[in-house]
């Protein structure tokens, strides 16, 4: 028998605990039927979770719900009300009855299968004593960054996270081809107004604004250290340009980052990532395989204090390379994310009239 | 390609060739006849000379492609093929000329599409005629299907297109639902589809297989109208008469019993048949059906619909003969399949120049009008003795051969079916001809011609040349068995 | 027989990575067609990327033909630790069918595209479009079963924003798009959590490893579990009845080019991956799966192939009619698949195949008709036969491969599925088939009876015959499936190693 | 109870699924739809946590062996436990599902940006973003032709 350490209870009552508030923030968001409250519960249910993220040891998913979840979901779903209506139609409680029946199918499929699951926090169930202990046990050696999550996400399942960059890339496309095109009101030169209301906002931003995207930067190379990486980052920086439009005006913003300058940092960012696979690749490697990054003539070359000492000489090349496509990540995430902030917020409903008379 | 190769070629070539032609030329309707008319001679006589090398021993034989191991499109010539290729390629020619004759007479609309239509089922029954195995003949079977559909649907109005849906439904559905599944079956039980003298399933399945197997090949066969699936034979009587000629003498019905006796010989083999209850059960259905229709044609005022119901049981007789547990059976199948259809032939061409000349399709319009147009119906007579089974027509030979088969082996049921219905035949088809010609109707006048002269010459001569083909065969049945004496699997 | 072992479409340095330039090379052409400054240059982008893609798929058969089922380690790292990409006979086929179903649509888009879609969109269209070619075809070629939920997603973000832009033509592209995306979304979720429920009863995520470990844990609720959500979820991915609802309504409004190409590949992307699942991953002879195939799948794919054929028939709108063709035709390939034996799946395989090549033409076809007299309902295209008779012509053989007229290619495919039915002695499915086929008929007579047989009603506008770019990609389909109806040596060695590769195990 | 509350975590997800999916199938609200895949899509990212979680674990970030930190750690849990369990003397949380859940809340963005664009669309061209009213405007199409190229 293994003894049960003795702080577990304390982490399992804040477990369930906080499961509880997510059920019930969960269960007002179907009996809401204003979508600002729905929203806004959203959010609050993205916040929970990410708290509860941290509980069970996940912080690089808890920061990354967090701007996302109760970050730009949110802006985007707030977005979208603007251009729609906000009150959902109260349905027929018989129209409920199939929903509910398929609903409840499902539910006791999966807790029918959660029966047969091992307890939480049980070390050595298939999940965690087999290829997650095996993460563990090899990536100081063949990666050498301390966080393993991030030496899982860009090394070993690096493939999975072009895939998850070429998917944010996607979307922006979908949403660029949705939204992103025909003329704008909200862009025409702005009426002449009497005074201006918005001074202390506008200082206030331009001393956050910079100090937003250094941040993103620190988020971005810490994600070897600890919690972080680019797509945290990228959000982060996204969120820059966001204030921006926010305080001056999406005219000034998309006059400093045009659409076509966003969409093509957005390809530029998988560009670079496959770039960083195919010169592995041609250096005699696999696709993504860092350690082939540099040749071995110019990986001499390289001065030692540019990567590390010499003792972590054998993890330049996966050192430089996680670097790289992290930046790549970021470009991409960044970008789209801007890309769609564009598509939803460049549009009044007067201009979805003109757009529907085309 | 070898002479043999050659042969099957232009035997498929001459009908597509035409067919394309014809389309081509179709604004000028003298070229297009002569065309038609030049199509069929050149097919005589390639058929003629294919028919020629298989009677010396030397059939022709072509493997085209091979679209799947197993699956070939490939073309063998045996006595049956090449008699049923000979008999098509010659009636064409006959019904060409009625046609020619009819559909002027009678200004016909399409009748470009008429003609090609004619050249392209040509083309499919020259494709069965020489099918070397199941699957090849499959193909052409749904080509003749598609290719005759507008024949049928020719008048265009909703009466014709019930018609042709009907016909579509029934045999495209027969051939998919049953006739398909029974080749993959063989396929599958036997490696192969090829058509084998002594049969290529024998001594491969196992009773119930071979039961199913056989069911579903002889209903599938559904152009044969065995019954239940004979009601398309009747209702396609809306098309011209040209068509039902070519239908239910030359083209499709009988391309439905040549599949039957084809699977019946080459694919089970007279052992086999022999050996399996399902040909017992289908023997009864078969003299069911003779009686049936038999009875059916009685009742029916309209000529077409008559003689139509009496060619759903004179098939029958052939699928019975198919299905006799006697390789005997099989010869006379195939001479009564060859004696049917310039009988039937002579009948319905008949039938289009009384409608021509008259406007008359029902019998109780035709009194007297023998005396008006005598050679008509004295080749109407001819044509009704011949299918009824009297000498000295052809009809008596395959009668004979038939009933002899079935008391050989002992299937009284069908040899008691034969007789009812030749009796009733005696009723129901023998009085049209004899009431027009010997009785004058009550006040004395035939009916007045619709056109000045009478039916077209070339309708006249084309029923006089059928006609004259029932009484020459008389003679020349013996040969013709002997001919057909290869495919039952004996040594000759 | 045809040797493809002897077959070296590559150089070695290119096919030694082949199996990941087969989903890298569209990918990076994606972006580049992002890029693009104009229409013309991204669509030349993305034929050269469609192009790239089959060389690729190319040289994996002749290495996939010579040294069996193809790996590759991406990152260097070996499986279950790293992400591999595993290419079987199967797989090939699949990729070979998913890129140059992606040559023929880019081909095809040169000249359709300015009809349907606004001029400034074009570049994006492209780019989506080979998004949504390198997601199925990382689909299809992955061996992670996680990394297949990513291309999954790949491919399905692409493909809903692409369904949408049919918006210009009829704006019921945009529910249509948005059901998708929901009812995609909730298959996607569904598959994760059954890979879930999986990797918590094996603690992997490579499907050979978690196939190997299956085996030896044998059966629990957890797996069952596992089994049923990864078999839902991509059955909704699938449009396997009766999770296909979304499907009619994708492949109507969408403009032409993303229609050709969904209708060929997206479900059939799925059904492979769910196949794989099924024969490979899932442990052989486990009662539970047995029972699921013979009792829930095969009923479910013979109801589809009735019940959406005799919606089709009753269709008034021929695109709809299709679509309802293809969730029939889905049903016509499970029911390949479900006789779980080597001849079923692989003449599962030669359907899939033929399926991919009949759709596309009757969708391409459709798509030179209908777009110039802008026709929705079947009686609209009354007699437009006269006025565009190549495009009518290249309907009428798709129409008659899909209704399986002998020497096409669609006779020798359900020639196939029923020999397979009859050699595992499943007499119903035989019938199913048969019933199907003749409903099949109906539908496709109804269609050559309005193109051929029915005159224009008068001041009806008159079609104009499709430009050379549209005939060209058109009649190599069509051509493509009368060449193989006779002659389908090709097509059915590439299904039997398939067949052999997903059932066996072996190569 | 133990049971119950040893798998407490995996009974929760199911319900959120459960909850998710009903808002996705009962709302006829597109935007609200969207909300509710969103939810679904979350609660599956929490299963794989909850798979990934290990007792007296720390968050997968290497601690430097021998330092005072992971001393620290040690002390807190069973030398056995440790000694079983532990990597190089620590106990970590497994990694993988924090990296597959980081993908799958990418993607569950991803979607939800352009299920919302389309839904925003749709209120452009139809005037409403409830699906009851979408379908009966959509009826009209299907009786008058598209326009022609």
């Amino acid at each position: 028998m293994i003894a049960e350490p003795t702080f577990f209870d304390v982490n399992l009552a804040i477990d369930i605990v906080l499961l509880v508030m997510l059920l019930v923030v969960a269960g007002a968001i179907v009996r809401t039927r204003s979508l600002l409250t729905a929203i806004i519960l959203f959010g609050i249910y993205s916040l929970v979770s990410a708290v509860w993220l941290v509980v069970m040891d996940a912080p690089d998913v808890a920061f990354t719900e967090a701007v996302v979840g109760a970050g730009i979901s949110t802006i985007v779903l707030l977005g979208a009300i603007l251009l729609t209506r906000g009150e959902a139609e109260r349905g027929d409680w018989r129209r409920l009855i199939a929903p509910a029946l398929v609903c409840v199918t499902v539910g006791g499929v999966l807790i029918y299968a959660a029966t047969g699951l091992p307890a939480l926090g049980d070390a050595s169930s298939p999940v965690n004593a087999y290829v997650g202990r095996a993460y563990l046990e090899a990536a100081p050696n063949d990666i050498g960054v301390p966080n393993t999550v991030t030496a899982v996400l860009a090394s070993y399942r690096g493939f999975d996270t072009f895939g998850e960059v070429v998917v944010i890339f996607a979307a922006g496309v979908g949403v660029a081809l949705m939204l992103g095109f025909g003329p704008r009101a909200s862009l025409a030169p702005p009426p002449q107004v009497m005074g201006d209301h918005h001074v202390v906002l506008r200082v206030a931003a331009k001393l956050l604004i910079p100090l937003i995207a250094l941040y993103a930067l620190y988020v971005q190379f810490h994600g070897d250290l600890g919690a972080g990486g680019g797509f945290q980052a990228g959000v982060i920086m996204a969120a820059a340009v966001i204030l921006h439009a926010l305080v001056f005006g999406l005219r000034e913003t998309m006059a400093a980052v045009t659409p076509k300058v966003a969409r093509s940092v957005a390809s530029l960012g998988v560009l670079l990532y496959a770039g960083v696979g195919v010169v592995c690749m041609m250096n005699g490697g696999l696709f993504l395989d860092y350690d082939y990054l540099f040749p071995p003539h110019i990986e001499k070359e390289i001065p030692g204090w540019l990567l590390g000492g010499p003792e972590s000489a054998h993890h330049w090349g996966q050192h430089f390379g996680i670097m790289l496509i992290e930046l790549g990540v970021l470009l991409t995430v960044a970008a789209t994310m801007v890309t769609i902030f564009y598509g939803f917020a460049g549009r009044s409903v007067d201009d979805a009239q003109r757009e529907a008379k085309r | 390609m070898n002479a043999g190769e050659l042969l099957i070629f232009l035997a498929l070539a001459v009908p597509l060739f035409a067919a394309v032609a014809i389309y081509a030329v179709g604004r000028m309707p003298d070229v297009r006849e002569t065309l038609t008319i030049v199509a069929c001679i050149a097919l005589g006589i390639v058929t003629i000379s294919i028919f020629m090398r298989v009677g010396a021993g030397d059939p022709p034989v072509w493997t085209v492609a091979r679209p799947l191991a197993g699956l070939e499109i490939a073309f063998r010539l045996e006595p049956l093929g090449a008699l049923f290729a000979l008999m098509a390629s010659l009636l064409w020619g006959v019904n060409s000329l009625f046609s020619i004759g009819y559909m002027r007479g009678k200004r016909e609309a399409h009748q470009t599409r008429f003609y090609m239509c004619f050249a392209l089922a040509m083309f499919a029954v020259m494709g069965i005629a020489m099918a070397a195995n199941l699957f090849t003949l499959f193909v052409f079977y749904e080509v003749l299907t598609f290719s005759t559909y507008p024949l049928v649907t020719h008048a265009c109005d909703a009466r014709a297109r019930k018609a042709g849906r009907v016909y579509l439904a029934t045999l495209v559905g027969a051939s998919l639902v049953l006739f398909l599944p029974g080749i993959i079956g063989v396929q599958i039980a036997a490696g192969s589809t090829a058509f084998m003298p002594g049969g290529l399933l024998d001594g491969k399945v196992s009773e119930g297989v071979g039961n199913a197997l056989l069911l579903l090949l002889v209903f599938g066969s559904a152009k044969a109208a065995l019954m239940p699936l004979h009601g398309w034979l009747p209702s396609a009587m809306v098309a011209p008469a040209p068509v039902s000629a070519l239908l239910h003498a030359v083209a499709v019905v009988k391309a439905g019993v040549f599949v039957i006796l084809k699977v019946s010989a080459y694919i089970f083999g007279p052992d086999l048949i022999s050996a399996l209850p399902a040909a017992t059960w289908l023997l009864w259905v078969a003299a069911g059906s003779i009686i049936v229709a038999s009875l059916v044609a009685m009742t029916k005022d309209d000529l077409k619909s008559r003689l139509a119901w009496s060619t759903v049981g004179q098939l029958a007789y052939v699928t019975s003969a198919a299905l006799l547990p006697a390789a005997t059976g099989l010869l006379a199948g195939g001479l009564h399949m060859l004696v049917h259809a310039f009988a039937k032939i002579t009948l319905f061409m008949c039938a289009g120049a009384i409608y021509v000349a008259t406007g008359a399709s029902k019998v109780s319009e035709m009194r007297g009008l023998g005396r008006s147009m005598p050679i008509v119906f004295s080749c109407f007579l001819v044509g009704a003795l011949c299918v009824i089974g009297l000498p000295p027509f052809a009809g008596m030979w395959s009668k004979f051969l038939l009933l002899n088969a079935a008391f050989g082996t002992k299937e009284w049921v069908t040899a008691a079916a034969m007789i009812v219905s030749s009796l009733l035949g005696l009723i129901y088809l023998a009085p049209v001809a004899l009431m027009a010609l010997l009785q004058p109707v009550g006040d004395g006048s035939p009916r007045a011609f619709i056109r000045p002269d009478g039916a077209p010459g070339p309708v006249v001569a084309a029923v006089m040349v059928t006609a004259a083909a029932c009484v020459v065969l008389f003679v020349l049945a013996d040969a013709v068995v002997a001919y057909l004496a290869p495919m039952t699997g004996r040594v000759r | 027989m045809i040797s493809f072992e002897a077959l070296h479409a590559a150089p070695p340095a290119l096919t030694a990575h082949a199996p990941m330039l087969l989903v890298v090379g569209p990918l990076i052409a994606a972006c580049a067609a992002a890029f693009a400054p104009t229409s013309r240059t991204s669509w030349m982008i993305s034929v050269t990327g469609s192009i790239f893609a089959a060389w690729m798929a190319l040289a994996l058969l002749g290495e996939v033909a010579r040294h069996g089922a193809v790996d590759y380690f991406m990152g260097g790292f070996a499986p279950p630790l790293g992400i591999a990409f595993h290419i079987d006979a199967a797989g090939v086929l699949m990729a070979l069918l998913i890129s140059s179903a992606g040559v023929m649509a880019s081909l095809y888009s040169g000249h359709a595209l300015p009809a349907e879609v606004r001029a400034e969109k074009h570049t994006l269209t492209q780019a989506g479009f080979l998004l949504c070619q390198a997601g199925l075809l990382g689909m299809v070629s992955t061996g992670d079963a996680f990394n297949a939920f990513v291309f999954l997603e790949v491919s399905s973000i692409g493909t809903y924003a692409l369904i949408a832009i049919g918006e210009k033509r009829d704006r019921r592209a945009l529910p249509a798009a948005f059901n998708y995306l929901i009812m995609g979304t909730i298959g996607a979720t569904f598959y994760v959590v059954g890979v879930g429920f999986l990797f918590a009863a094996t603690g992997t995520l490579n499907m050979a490893d978690m196939g190997a470990r299956l085996a030896t844990l044998g059966d629990s609720s957890v797996v069952q579990a596992g089994f049923a959500f990864i078999v839902v979820g991509l059955g909704i991915k699938a449009a396997m009845f009766p999770l296909h609802g979304w499907l009619p309504g994708a492949y109507s409004y969408a403009p032409s080019l993303i229609a050709i190409f969904l209708a060929a590949t997206a479900t059939k992307a799925s059904i492979y991956l769910m196949a794989r699942f099924v024969f490979d991953v899932f442990p052989d002879g486990a009662a539970f799966g047995q029972g699921f195939i013979a009792w829930v799948l095969a009923p479910l794919a013979g109801t589809a192939a009735i019940v959406c054929s005799i919606q089709a028939v009753f269709e008034k709108e021929i695109r709809r009619m299709l679509a309802f063709s293809s969730v029939a035709q889905v049903g016509f390939i499970l029911l390949g698949l479900s006789l779980a034996t080597v001849a079923g799946a692989s003449a599962g395989l030669f359907y899939l195949a033929a399926h991919a090549l009949m759709k596309m033409t009757l969708f391409m076809a459709l798509g030179g008709l209908a777009i110039s007299i802008g026709a929705r309902r079947l009686d609209e295209l009354a007699g437009v036969a006269r006025d565009a008779p190549w495009s009518a012509a290249a309907f009428a053989i798709g129409a008659a491969s899909l209704a399986g007229v002998p020497l096409t290619l669609g006779f020798l495919a359900k020639w196939r599925l029923v020999a397979a039915a009859l050699e595992a002695g499943q007499i119903w499915i035989v019938a199913v088939l048969a019933i199907a086929s003749l409903l099949t008929l109906l539908y496709i007579g109804r269609m050559i009876e309005a193109i051929f047989f029915r005159p224009a009603p008068a001041g009806a506008p008159r079609a104009r015959e499709a430009p050379v770019g549209v005939l060209a990609p058109l009649w190599i389909l069509a051509g493509l499936s009368l060449w193989f109806g006779i002659d389908a040596s090709l097509p059915e060695q590439l299904a039997n190693a398939a067949g052999q590769a997903l059932i066996g195990g072996a190569p | 109870m133990t049971f119950f509350l040893s798998h407490f975590n995996y009974f929760a997800v199911a319900v959120l699924m459960m909850a998710g999916l009903f808002i996705v199938f009962s709302s006829g609200n597109l935007i609200k739809r969207t909300i509710g895949l969103a939810i679904f899509q979350t609660a599956t990212g929490l299963f794989y946590i909850s798979l990934g979680k290990v007792t007296g674990g720390t968050a997968p970030i290497v601690v430097e062996p021998g330092s005072a930190e992971a001393r620290e750690l040690a002390s807190r849990l069973d030398p056995a436990y440790l000694a079983q369990h532990g990597v190089d003397g620590v106990v970590y949380s497994n990694p993988l599902p924090s990296v597959l859940i980081l993908t799958a809340i990418v993607v569950g963005v991803a979607t939800l940006a352009v299920g919302l664009a389309i839904a925003v669309r749709i209120r452009e061209a139809y005037g409403s973003v409830e699906a009851d009213e979408i379908e009966v405007l959509s009826r009209v199409e299907s009786t008058q032709p598209g326009p022609r190229a």
